[in-house]
């Protein structure tokens, strides 16, 4: 049974609660990188990499630190959850920023401010937040992270392939750019509620 | 003199333009015009079936789709596309996929999205991602689901029918109950949207549309292909609880939607590969819906998803030039 | 309690790790590139040549380029830029850019019925463009759309002309220009010979009402040095320009000032003179 | 018989060619000749005569400019009256040459013929087609001594010779074909001689049985194989002909001595044998002249120089005025806007169409349809290229190789909103090479 679990949490988190289009985080990034597809690709890692890895974390301190009756500090400190989840976010974000400019500056460049707001995205906390209402265990955390990063995914490749063709569309001067993205993602996010009672 | 009576002709009244000089007879309009001819007996049998209200509900969005489709050129200054019956096209097709119950001014918000939503905030024809009749549909289905699915119970010959509400054949199976009542299926005695019931009409239109080469037949053939075999599979592996894949094939928006929906040019793939991606995608995601989610009906949210996947799809099963394998062959060799 | 000292543990551990980490990956960025970039335009043009502002701050860092490649800063814009990099400038001359151009569909006689794109360099493409006069305007408006700053109009007649006030002088309209036709010249330059037709007086006559028929009555009137002979076409010495008046002797009037300057058509006024006397006469 | 091959796409439209049964009549010499300096691609000539000048018929008027170059002959005798310029069927003015006939036609002898041909080396072969000033008679005005000269690298071990005439209208070919099989087997013979090739396939649509058959049987002698084709335009088309009769795909960028093989028009066969034969330049060439408006319509042996006016004389004016005149075939050719436009070397035919015939383009959206992608010869996307184009999106034209694009015209045939699709297409490569050239400067 645990592994329907697994399996139920993975396409909820992927389609049926997809974190940009029904749940409606991480919008930012969502409409930021979403100009080129291949920016947006280079999110879509940076994303899964911190969300993953941010998940697990969490959950971790969460569990072993935070709760109450947590063995390692046997007291209720539950109320710190978000502050320390912010600064565990915020330290893999600057890990994956540092590597990033080192490494890739092209994509640092094209990414340029979104990198650093992952740490504000509320998909990132958002995801953490959740494991911990729903009690998930560091390993479940981790998955849940992960596949709520590739529904992030998916939906930033889609997008980024949509804008690419409405740049090339004669779209009214007043729906240009920001407008017509949202409409585009509205309408998408209509579309994925057919997902609705998938794998639950 | 001889020369003095020959005519030659006038330098002034000349044109020029690129090559090539000649074309083909066929343009868009007729296209347009060809597939509402083809959708023509659909309609008949949708009104066979449900009676005068089924008419006034497709007339409704007929006539509003068109409307907007001249408010919004006004709008946006763009001059009027009434003429290439594209509108006209959108508006059928939105009206044959609601129920004959549908009161009007539900019609009319339905052509609004389809029209405004869909097409002209856009760009108008061929800029649109999503196919404007699914995206009148859908968002009316999201926002009065209580509406969107109160369904008449067909009265074949009766036109002046008291609307008694009934369920869908997808309904009842997504409930339990699977009467398996193919012939009546297939010429449309069931209930559901106006247009979408009979089979038999539509696989005339279809075949209409296929000769004349208006539609690519890969996506028909690949979306209803795709869906028997996932719906034959889960049949066999549970033939009681799980109605049979004709079954699938022939109730709900299916036909419609293969033949008529998805095979849109604007939001469909270029190529003929990608047709059959796309048509394969659509099988998939309707089956997901249909057997393993909420709604009974996935079509309309299969082709949307797909939609959204043809830039994706175009990009990845664009044409090979003629001459670009030998050279990278070549130049590993 | 137990909370300050967790968070001070987990702060100071990863501040620890980011620290370990930017050492392993430093990388040196000039923070003059950022300073430079905010005092550039941000019109992202690329007219200087670089792929926007913020690739043209980095070059000028790196000292490939100098402030003045970019055309659209004000002088004191680039005595700022310059001052942040420590370099020294030379002056420099604003410009705008003017369409060598006056013949309008009314002034210049056309080939043939255009089909097909509307846009210049398309049309240049098929029969070489269906303007008789195979140097002048097109009208399709293919600088207008290039112009980052929409300095350039074209009239209802279909002819280019260029706002000088708002013209920055970026030069993408000259590139964009299939024929040519526009140039960069000082933006106090009273005068400019809108003709670019490089042909014989009677062979650019009959194509265009207000072509420069190589008559050198301007190159006589003009001081030594203000005006000389291209061929068959009369040009403005920039560095040393005629007064404005000098527009008076030209008899086709394609010597003006920019048209938007002077709000009128002389070329359509004088034929149109013409004509009336004409009909005066033959009264 | 060779194994065809079918290429991808094609069209086939309406062929009128209704004077496929009319012989090829010569035209009287006329009082003035304008011939334009450049009638090829590649280096433009220099002109050698001056004005008051006295030429005899196929003295050298202009020399080539270059390697990439052909030079052009006198089309009669007379007295050169002008140097000028003269409107080119591309619409560009060109330098030209405007030369009043004497009347005597008398024929200049520097080029003697070359009887024994089969025993020349083959360079000496290939200068006489360079002094002769014999470009591709298709239509592309390549010059010919520039084809037959491929690198050692690149050895030529098949000789197509497109007898094709897949445009619809067109009969020049046909009728050569028809009355001068062995001028064209000879030529062929010649050109085999000198690429060292001895695979030699004729390729002729089967539209053309009675042309089959003749060259069949005149072939068959000569060991060359006569591969009738399926009708499908672009069927001549370089690259679609070596593909439909060997089976070779010359890669994008490429050119067909990549694969081997060489493709010569039947008329440049002809003209080599005239050059080689009987000594003569290239200065006069069979033209179509037809289309609805047409009086008269026919095939006529016109000189190079030969004023639109003049051929349209010959073939009795019009019925009445024709909305478009173009140099070439209806897919391919060129409009014209002046009456003073000379024939020249490529001139294949003159087409006038009514309003009723040409196709108007307007500039409806892309529809997505396909039909595009489905009829294109070089499997490319055009519908998704001009949306690119029309947004100046270059960088994502030349990725979806707009560069492979041969202008057949196929996509805008079928286009149901009339897109300019191939003034698209001629665009982004004109955009395109320039970019090339700048960064190479760079």
């Amino acid at each position: 049974m645990e592994e329907q679990g697994y399996f139920a949490l993975i396409i909820g988190a992927i389609l049926v609660n997809n974190f940009v289009l029904t749940r409606f985080l991480g919008l930012c990034p969502f409409f930021g990188v979403s100009k080129r597809l291949d920016t947006a690709l280079g999110m879509c890692g940076a994303v899964l990499f911190v969300l993953t890895l941010a998940s697990g974390v969490t959950a971790a301190i969460n569990q072993h630190v935070l709760l109450p009756g947590a063995p390692l500090l046997q007291a209720d400190l539950s109320y710190l959850q978000t502050i320390v989840f912010i600064l565990v976010i915020a330290s893999l974000v600057q890990l994956v920023e540092l590597t990033m400019q080192r490494f890739s500056p092209p994509l640092h460049r094209a990414l340029g401010i979104y990198l650093p707001l992952i740490t504000t995205n509320c998909a990132v906390l958002g995801a953490a937040v959740l494991c911990a209402q729903n009690d998930y265990g560091i390993m479940k955390s981790a998955v849940f992270g992960a596949a709520s990063a590739i529904g992030f995914a998916l939906a930033l490749i889609l997008f980024a392939s949509l804008r690419e063709k409405l740049d090339l569309a004669q779209i009214p001067t007043c729906m240009e750019g920001a407008a017509i993205a949202f409409i585009t993602a509205g309408i998408l996010a209509m579309v994925f509620m057919g997902f609705a009672g998938l794998g639950g | 003199m001889a020369e003095e009576t020959v005519k030659l002709p006038n330098p002034s009244s000349l044109v020029v333009s690129s090559s090539p000089h000649i074309h083909q007879p066929q343009n868009a309009r007729r296209v347009m015009l060809t597939v509402v001819l083809a959708l023509l007996p659909a309609c008949v049998a949708g009104v066979y079936f449900f009676g005068w209200p089924a008419l006034r509900v497709i007339l409704v969005t007929s006539i509003a789709c068109i409307a907007f489709e001249a408010f919004f050129c006004k709008l946006f200054k763009r001059p009027n596309a009434i003429g290439d019956f594209s509108a006209l096209l959108t508006g059928i097709l939105l009206g044959m996929n609601l129920s004959a119950a549908t009161p009007w001014w539900v019609c009319v918000i339905g052509a609004l999205l389809a029209i405004g939503l869909g097409k002209q905030l856009y760009g108008g024809l061929g800029y649109n991602i999503f196919n404007p009749a699914l995206v009148g549909r859908v968002g009316l289905l999201i926002a009065f689901p209580k509406l969107m699915t109160t369904w008449v119970t067909p009265t074949p010959g009766n036109f002046l029918p008291d609307a008694v509400t009934t369920a869908t054949p997808l309904d009842l199976a997504s409930q339990g109950t699977i009467n398996a009542d193919y012939f009546n299926y297939f010429v449309g005695n069931m209930g559901g949207c106006i247009g979408e019931t009979s089979a038999a009409a539509l696989l005339l239109g279809g075949v209409v549309l296929v000769y004349f080469g208006y539609i690519r037949w890969q996506v028909p053939t690949a979306y209803i292909t795709t869906l028997a075999l996932i719906t034959w599979g889960v049949h066999l592996a549970n033939p009681a609880t799980t109605p049979t894949p004709l079954f699938h094939i022939l109730t709900g928006g299916l036909m419609i939607g293969a033949i008529f929906m998805a095979t849109d040019m604007v939001t469909s793939p270029m190529t003929k590969l990608g047709a059959v991606v796309f048509g394969i995608g659509c099988g998939v995601v309707t089956c997901v819906i249909r057997v393993w989610g909420n709604y009974p009906e996935g079509v309309s949210f299969a082709i949307l998803f797909m939609n959204a996947l043809v830039p994706l799809i175009n990009r990845y099963t664009a044409t090979r030039p003629f001459g670009l394998a030998t050279r990278n062959r070549e130049a590993n060799a | 309690m137990n909370a300050v000292i967790f968070l001070v543990i987990l702060g100071g551990a990863l501040g620890f790790v980011i620290a370990l980490a930017a050492k392993a990956f430093a990388v040196k960025t000039d923070p003059r590139v950022e300073e430079v970039e905010e005092l550039l335009p941000q019109a992202n043009c690329g007219a200087c040549g670089y792929a926007g502002c913020a690739e043209f701050a980095r070059a000028l860092v790196e000292g490939e380029a100098t402030p003045e490649n970019c055309p659209v800063s004000s002088p004191d814009e680039v005595q700022q830029i310059a001052s942040v990099l420590g370099v020294s400038l030379g002056e420099r001359l604003e410009k705008v850019a003017v369409v060598r151009c006056g013949g309008d569909n009314r002034l210049a006689n056309w080939n043939a019925n255009y089909n097909g794109i509307l846009d210049c360099r398309s049309a240049n493409l098929v029969a070489g463009g269906t303007k008789a006069c195979q140097y002048g305007c097109l009208g399709l408006g293919t600088c207008a759309r290039a112009c980052p700053f929409d300095a350039i109009e074209i009239t209802p007649h279909g002819l280019a002309v260029v706002h000088p006030d708002v013209c920055t002088g970026c030069g993408k309209c000259v590139a964009a220009c299939p024929r040519n036709l526009i140039e960069l010249v000082p933006k106090d330059a009273p005068l400019h010979n809108l003709c670019n037709n490089p042909e014989k007086g009677a062979q650019s006559r009959k194509v265009c009402d207000v072509s420069c028929i190589a008559c050198q009555k301007c190159v006589k009137s003009a001081e030594e040095g203000q005006m000389y002979m291209d061929g068959f076409i009369a040009r403005v010495n920039y560095e040393n320009p005629p007064s404005a008046d000098l527009a008076e002797v030209c008899p086709t009037k394609c010597l003006q000032p920019s048209l938007l300057v002077k709000q009128s058509m002389p070329a359509l006024e004088h034929r149109e003179e013409a004509q009336q006397e004409e009909e005066v006469a033959n009264a | 018989m060779p194994k065809q091959a079918k290429f991808h796409g094609g069209i086939h439209p309406p062929e009128a060619k209704v004077t496929g049964a009319f012989e090829i009549q010569t035209a009287p010499l006329l009082e003035t000749y304008v011939v334009p300096l450049q009638q090829h691609i590649g280096a433009p000539c220099n002109v050698l005569v001056k004005k008051k000048d006295t030429v005899r018929r196929g003295q050298l008027i202009a020399e080539p400019g270059g390697f990439v170059s052909a030079g052009i002959h006198a089309p009669t005798s007379g007295t050169i009256s002008a140097v000028t310029t003269c409107t080119g069927p591309a619409g560009a003015s060109v330098p030209a040459v405007e030369l009043t006939s004497d009347g005597d036609d008398t024929p200049d002898d520097t080029l003697t013929p070359m009887d024994d041909w089969q025993n020349s080396a083959p360079d000496d072969l290939k200068k006489r087609i360079a002094d002769a000033g014999i470009v591709g008679m298709g239509g592309a005005a390549f010059p010919t001594h520039v084809k037959l000269s491929p690198p050692p690298a690149k050895p030529i071990d098949l000789l197509v010779i497109n007898g094709v005439e897949c445009e619809p209208c067109l009969t020049a070919d046909h009728r050569l074909m028809l009355e001068d099989p062995d001028k064209v087997l000879t030529g062929t013979q010649i050109i085999a001689r000198i690429l060292g090739c001895k695979k030699v396939i004729i390729g002729i649509e089967n539209n053309k049985p009675d042309a089959i058959e003749l060259m069949q049987t005149k072939a068959e002698k000569l060991e060359m194989e006569v591969a009738p084709l399926k009708v499908r335009y672009p069927q001549g088309a370089e690259k679609q002909l070596i593909y439909a009769v060997s089976g070779r795909r010359v890669p994008t960028g490429g050119l067909p001595m990549d694969v081997g093989a060489v493709v010569q028009n039947v008329g440049t066969a002809a003209a080599v044998a005239e050059a080689v034969l009987d000594g003569k330049p290239l200065y006069e060439r069979i033209t179509t002249i037809t289309g609805t408006p047409v009086v008269k319509p026919g095939n006529w042996r016109l000189r190079v120089g030969t004023p639109l006016e003049a051929a349209l004389t010959l073939a009795k004016g019009v019925h009445n005025d024709p909305a478009k005149i173009i140099f070439g075939g209806p897919m391919m050719g060129l409009a014209v806007y002046s009456l003073d436009v000379p024939i020249i070397k490529s001139t294949s035919g003159i087409l006038l169409l009514n309003s009723d015939e040409t196709s108007e383009f307007t500039s409806g959206p892309c529809i997505g349809c396909g039909q595009c992608v489905d009829v294109c010869p070089m499997n490319i996307m055009p519908g998704t290229l001009s949306v690119q184009i029309e947004n100046e999106r270059f960088d994502l034209a030349e990725a979806w190789h707009a560069m492979d694009c041969i202008e057949c015209g196929c996509c805008a045939y079928m286009c149901p909103t009339y897109r300019p699709l191939v003034h698209h297409l001629k665009r982004a490569k004109a955009e395109i090479v320039a970019r090339r050239k700048a960064e190479q400067n760079k």
